[in-house]
């Protein structure tokens, strides 16, 4: 197993470095070729909704984004130092993408889509996804698998 | 400058066509927010928001567009888009926003539409 | 100060994931676009004499990158777990690489050129660079100005 | 296939070019010298490698190509380069391999040396 743990200063310009390194490690790591833009997407909102969590801290903590490449899996772990106010299970069972999206029109101006709504967008990218939470950290894990085997990342 | 992403704003007819292209994310979606701001307070309502160079969106650039929509329906006004690229439109599904915005293949078929 | 830390599993697929983070962000730092090829040839040569050092070791250390952006400079340093044989100024000053090469035509076949040439090749490139050995590792720093601001990396 | 390096070789007369693009670096290195370490077992010593579409070189390409021209003279043979991009004849000028290599401008220049 290869592994490449990235941890980065939360501001959003960052964000893009860890979009690049994961679509390079996942393109390496034989993630199909059509999946790639997923992978860039979802570790993209994961990313964001770190950086997010860690401006509204304060603080200097980094994000923490972890690649591995393991045989016929491909994971991307994302560690934020939020605590999630909900159970995560239930956040991501409850979201109704459509209705939030709905409802986003009707709320003032400040347009800021609610919070929750990048999880959910991860979750509707996502199969294999989990989100888990302790008092310290929040840790947001999405797994793809991987096709064509190039002798590892 | 930021190359990054890059906007140009053109007028057509009462229409205003902004053509993004680059990367619209948490890096980027301030600057697009600004230039949607910019125009309706310059009295811009009816928007054409053609997405073709566009090669990423994310969620928060998602939101700019809401913002968008919401700011010039404050002004009976109308935000059109303009994607035909599967990779972009596929966020809009996922989300439900393609029921929220008109998508249209290309910017001559959103100008002719009803604004 | 935005900082990005990258560590990688030993194995030379890598050094391009570290080449690829290191151009992008020196990039967003704000180095000259004439100096970034060297930034990429100086990074990748560091993190494959890194990689080296450590299969040599055995083991399953990673490779440590952090990438630095302060205010006027871009800082690189690249750290495994190898010690130098030899003090590390005198490395950098005895190393001619003009005689290098061409003692390296006169060596028999196995074609590796010799050990501090990668460590040589960053010299010729990098005008502020340091290298530094303790008993449990070596790190190199290498730094660059940076020119034009676009609000930090 | 490995899509981060190709190498394409072919006969001109008697000289034997062989084609890189790509990045030669210490993960790709080792495929350029098994097609190297090919030729010469199969007899081929007038070599030119075109660099042409090679965009990145480190240490580690060197090497296998100083190890090519090594294996090539054990048979009187010879090793042309073709290279006219400055940032990777940079790399030769800083380890004074200019001076072991003739690089050449072009293939067709390449050809036209003595071999
Ligand atoms: N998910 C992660 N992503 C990036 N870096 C990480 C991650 N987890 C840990 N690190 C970094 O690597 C260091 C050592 O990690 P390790 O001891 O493997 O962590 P853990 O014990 O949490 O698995 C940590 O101090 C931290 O800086
Ligand atoms: N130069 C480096 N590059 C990448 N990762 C590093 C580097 N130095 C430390 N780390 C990782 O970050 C973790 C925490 O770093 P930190 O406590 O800031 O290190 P240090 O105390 O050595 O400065 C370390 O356990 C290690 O995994």
């Amino acid at each position: 197993m290869a592994t490449v743990k990235v941890s980065f200063t939360a501001v959003t310009a960052h964000v893009r470095t860890a979009r690049l390194v994961a679509l390079a490690v996942a393109r390496r790591a034989g993630v199909a070729e059509e999946m790639l833009d997923e992978v860039r997407l979802a570790v993209g909102e994961a990313c964001s909704r770190a950086v997010g969590v860690h401006s509204q801290l304060g603080g200097e903590h980094p994000v923490m984004m972890q690649l591995s490449d393991d045989r016929d899996r491909f994971s991307v772990e994302v560690v934020d130092r939020g605590t999630l106010d909900e159970d995560p299970a239930g956040v991501l069972a409850d979201i109704d993408l459509h209705e939030v999206s709905s409802r986003a029109l009707d709320d003032d101006i400040p347009e800021t889509l609610p919070s929750g709504f990048g999880l959910a967008v991860i979750s509707g990218l996502v199969e294999d996804l989990d989100v888990a939470s302790d008092g310290a950290s929040t840790r947001v894990t999405m797994v793809w698998p991987t096709t064509l085997r190039r002798g590892g990342i | 400058m930021d190359p990054d992403l890059s906007v140009a704003i053109r007028s057509e007819g009462d229409r205003t066509v902004v053509a993004v292209s680059g990367e619209i994310d948490v890096y980027t979606a301030p600057k697009l927010r600004e230039h949607l701001i910019d125009l309706v307070s310059g009295g811009h309502y009816q928007l054409v928001v053609d997405l073709e160079g566009v090669d990423f969106l994310d969620s928060t650039g998602l939101g700019v567009l809401v913002g968008g929509l919401k700011r010039v329906r404050a002004h009976d006004g109308s935000l059109h888009l303009v994607c035909s690229q599967d990779r972009i439109l596929k966020i809009f599904r996922i989300t439900g926003l393609t029921k929220v915005f008109p998508i249209h293949a290309s910017v001559t078929e959103a100008l002719s539409a009803d604004a």
